[in-house]
């Protein structure tokens, strides 16, 4: 079955000033997604915007699926304005998605501001079971909370002006929750999607303590399949451990070996 | 009807192929297209030693196409014999291997390193990247210098040679006429064009290594005439490119005188778009009564 | 906050200008814009005789850019003094007259003819239009003939040089410093790139003249990547253009190295436009705490 | 008062498979337009089509005005699929109308096709008056044909395959319409606006005829107001009669001295 499917808007609903929920209906046969791949958007009727964006899945629904997404630039303004009923061509479901936790591990699940759009079908594929960590700049740009609620473990919320939740980031958060559970500390797994020095930030603190961490990484990109080579960050692969001297990583492509990236094996440029 | 084509003594059952670096090796695409509908892969471009190609960000969207700053990465030469070429051989369309060097000596071995290497049907060359030996500037946009590194190239090969020209010159017609005299069997055009963007609010360019090369639907103008200037000067087959979105494109460039044409960066926009172009030109020759796409060459030089 | 900026010894209240051939002679747009927020007009390219331009179809939109083929067509530098200059000097927003001829001779009568007439307060020099006495390549690709013509124009006038540089070249900035060492006082560029269109239809080139000159947002990438090479290759001021539509891309040129821009394709899409990029250079500056605009240009050298 | 102003979509009403008929009302102050003036319409969103495209006047309403069009390419796909509530921006009225018969004239205005769009205005403008020829393909591209009788001292109407009225070109049917009234030939103007060809006949007819024709021309355009001489046909202007040496005629821009031109002065070539 071929990724590039076509989809019709059902909805297309304002969250706040500029985040929205996109819930499509897949008109041709669609491969079952895993929690951290991601699609690519086609969003032009000329040839401008050229390129399709690329979108985590939200979440999986009875009709279809859903993509939450903030207004950013060009692509996204156009995408805002589609109407149900419009149609679009996408791919996917694409790359590597999170690693699910074993039997005993805690997961431990983090995101800043809209990456709460890549980590949220991981926290319902594992109910009841993830500690939730979820900042943003401040309490209107918070979504899902009371749903958050319902299919995790704990949810910890935190907001740069203090306006829901703690005024504080998610690494702060972070060990919080850490402190509060030492018990579970030797079988954490951090997932976390952000903002990128979160993500940095977190790989330097999980490493310290020598917690295991998946990040979901983003890069500008063309192809979303793994052949233009637009989208790489460098990375230690497990595939290919043997060129990798010197602890240098090599080249990886988010689309196709990622997004998802175990912590350790970034390297930050 | 008859769609074959034969660029350089390479027969395709048509005349759609695929742009270097625009289709990886080829696999990437097989859940999208059958691979057999298309006239020719072309792969991502090699080297004789794997590259690891320039930092990222590595591509920006610009109005109607892209920067792309690769910087060639690539697996080399010998992991793509061993590993890509395998699949490539199950397939029943040609496969044409894009390469490059950053000497003379480089193109010659890598050149004599693919010669004979079954399932590889055919070279393309790319010049339009940089030479060590000479400051860097690229070994496409100086006369004498193409004309050293293709004669050299030509010396050690006996697959169909395609030099694919650079449209960064101020005379293409004289670029290809070089190519031709140094032993290229045809050429294909054109690569991208130099640009840059700058990101106003960091202040600095969007690309880590500040300039990329153009593609897509905003260089087809420039691409369709050199296609069209450099058939009034050569007698060797045309590859056309840049800019290729759909069939009537690749009709346009076929009418200024291209023989075959690579689909490019719509690849990424559409990944089943090689084949459907194969099948609408098809169907164009259909609509307008064409019997043979040979009768499409040229077209637009009876005026 | 500093908007002035000073082109080889003209003064401008702010960068933004006008993109020769795309303002015809000003008048056009007077209902459209306050053409005083302008910090110049450049007006449609003039040569000593009207020339009548090429037949029509002269213009055919691309993909994010448009093709032209007008073919120089002007009422000559007699009607523009006599008709269009009383208009242009009402306003208290210089005029830079636009100019080429088709030998040296022509380019240097229209130089001193220029010269010295109230209402021109600069000379911008097209170098990218066919030299009758070299079979028609343009006087802006061969570094000699440039060096010839444009020493000769020097010679001529004591008005502020600008020379416009053509993009269909293999090295702009040997071109750039070229042109700077044979006395231009600022550099333009950049021009159209050439391309052509081809309708499948009819099979046969979509203008009449069958090559023109591409322009719009489609090139911008190339046109700020050659404004950042030429930056670094002159000492005198250039004036980038190519595909500006808003401020933000006009702030791009000038971080590029761009002294001042020009305004040229967008003016078709929206005739208000030029003045609105003026005063968004300003909110821009207003919005990073910028207090002049000579701190942004070349910003984008700094990393 | 500036021609550039922004119009609110109120309609756009399909007319048969590939003509639409679009309602605007504009919300910025408006010139008042004369009969075979048009408009530059915005079609993009991205830079991709880029040009405004050009539209005649086709009426005036209480609420605004209204443009006829063809589904043609691109720019008129994406047109035809805006919706009431949209709001593109305009250039108008631009160029040069049709210059009014004087008291005693009779006026025989001719359409075809989409030309009806050019010259509708203008039969209004002479209630009662003209003669009104009106040619289509076929049955189903004849538009307002009720209207059009309302209006008109006489419409005829022709089509190529004899679904509607005669089967017959325009040419054809002048012929009939000024041999059945001999006495107005004298004092016949005649206003026209179709596919080229047809124009050309016609300036051929009536110039042999000797009677006074305008034809409304077009040519691909960049900027609508001028500036670009992009526009041009080669006509007589009588303002620029001087430079005319040898009745070769001057390149005029459809835009700005047209897009109506004496028939006489225009050069086919
Ligand atoms: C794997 C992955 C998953 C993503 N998931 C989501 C999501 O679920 N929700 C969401 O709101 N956003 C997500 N993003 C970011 C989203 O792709 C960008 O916000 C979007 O491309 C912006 O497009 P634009 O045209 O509005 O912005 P513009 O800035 O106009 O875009 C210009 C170009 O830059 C690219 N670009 C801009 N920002 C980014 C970015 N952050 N990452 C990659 N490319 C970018 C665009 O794709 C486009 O090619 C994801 C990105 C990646 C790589
Ligand atoms: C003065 C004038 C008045 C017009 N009035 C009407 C009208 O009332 N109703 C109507 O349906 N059409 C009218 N047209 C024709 C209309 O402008 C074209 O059909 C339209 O531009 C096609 O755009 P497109 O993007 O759909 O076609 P495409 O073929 O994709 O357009 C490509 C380019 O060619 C140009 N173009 C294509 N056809 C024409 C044409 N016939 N004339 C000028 N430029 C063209 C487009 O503007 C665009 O720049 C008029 C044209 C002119 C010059
Ligand atoms: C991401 C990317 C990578 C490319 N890599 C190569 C390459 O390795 N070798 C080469 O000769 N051309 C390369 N090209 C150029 C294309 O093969 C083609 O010449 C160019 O993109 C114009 O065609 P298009 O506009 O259809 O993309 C690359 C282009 C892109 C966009
Ligand atoms: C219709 C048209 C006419 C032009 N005429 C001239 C001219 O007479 N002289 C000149 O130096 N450049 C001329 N140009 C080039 C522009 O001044 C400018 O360099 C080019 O269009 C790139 O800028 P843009 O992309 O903003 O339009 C013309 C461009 C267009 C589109
Ligand atoms: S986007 Fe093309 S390889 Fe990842
Ligand atoms: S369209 Fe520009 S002059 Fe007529």
């Amino acid at each position: 079955m071929s990724r590039a499917f076509r989809a019709e808007i059902r909805e297309n609903l304002p969250l706040n000033r500029n985040h929205k929920l996109l819930t499509l209906a897949p008109l041709d046969p669609m491969s079952e997604p895993q929690p951290g791949q991601f699609y690519m958007v086609e969003v032009h009727e000329g040839f401008d915007p050229l390129l399709k964006r690329a979108f985590s899945l939200f979440r999986r629904t009875p009709q279809g699926m859903q993509l939450m997404y903030r207004l950013q630039g060009r692509g996204t303004a156009i995408l805002g304005n589609m109407r149900p009923g419009s149609v679009i061509n996408m791919l996917g479901p694409l790359g590597r998605g999170y690693p699910l936790p074993a039997a005993g591990e805690t997961p431990i699940i983090i995101a800043g501001g809209i990456g709460i759009a890549s980590v949220f079908s991981l926290i319902e594929t594992v109910p009841a079971r993830a500690h939730v960590i979820y900042g943003a700049r401040t309490r209107d740009d918070l979504f899902m909370l009371n749903e958050l609620k319902e299919i995790s473990k704990g949810l910890s919320v935190c907001t740069d002006d203090g306006t829901d939740g703690q005024q504080a980031n998610v690494l702060q958060m972070l060990d919080q929750v850490l402190g509060a559970h030492p018990q579970e500390l030797a079988d954490a797994v951090v997932y976390a999607c952000g903002p990128r020095p979160m993500l940095r930030a977190l790989s330097v603190m999980t490493k310290a303590k020598d917690i295991k961490a998946y990040l979901s990484l983003e890069e500008h990109m063309a192809c979303g399949i793994g052949a233009c080579l637009g989208c790489v960050v460098r990375a230690k692969d497990t595939g290919t451990a043997a060129e990798d001297k010197d602890r240098q990583g090599t080249y990886q492509r988010v689309c196709k070996e990622g997004p998802v990236f175990d912590a350790d094996g970034i390297v930050w440029e | 009807m008859n769609l074959e084509v034969s660029i350089g003594g390479l027969k395709m059952k048509n005349p759609v192929m695929t742009a270097s670096g625009t289709f990886g090796y080829g696999e990437e695409y097989e859940e999208f297209l059958d691979l057999n509908l298309l006239g020719a892969i072309v792969v991502k471009g090699l080297s004789l030693q794997p590259k690891e190609g320039n930092p990222p960000p590595r591509v920006v969207e610009t109005a109607a196409g892209m920067l792309n700053a690769i910087g060639l990465q690539n697996i080399g030469i010998e992991r793509f014999v061993s590993e890509k070429i395998p699949f490539l051989r199950t397939l029943n369309t040609p496969v044409i291997v894009n390469f490059f060097g950053d000497s003379v000596d480089e193109y010659s071995e890598a050149a004599s390193r693919l010669d004979g290497v079954e399932g590889i049907h055919a070279l393309e060359m790319n010049i339009s990247c940089p030479n060590k030996q000479a400051g860097w500037a690229a070994f496409g946009t100086d006369p004498k210098v193409t004309c050293e590194v293709v004669s050299a190239v030509r010396k050690r090969t006996t697959l169909p040679l395609i030099v694919k020209l650079s449209p960064n010159v101020t005379d293409i017609a004289l670029m290809a006429r070089v190519a031709e005299d140094s032993g290229a069997d045809a050429l294909s055009l054109i690569n991208t064009l130099t640009g840059m963007a700058i990101d106003i609010r960091t202040r600095s360019p969007k690309l880590a290594n500040i300039r990329g090369g153009l593609s897509g639907p905003a260089i087809k103008p420039v691409a369709v005439r050199m296609v069209y200037d450099v058939f009034k000067a050569v007698k060797v087959p045309l590859v056309g490119m840049g800019g290729i979105m759909n069939a009537d494109d690749a009709v346009e460039f076929i009418m200024a005188g291209a023989s075959a044409v690579a689909v490019g960066t719509a690849n990424f926009i559409n990944p089943s778009v090689a084949g459907e172009i194969a099948l609408g030109i098809a169907a164009f020759m259909e609509r307008e009564g064409i019997g043979d796409i040979r009768l499409l060459k040229g077209a637009a030089h009876a005026v």
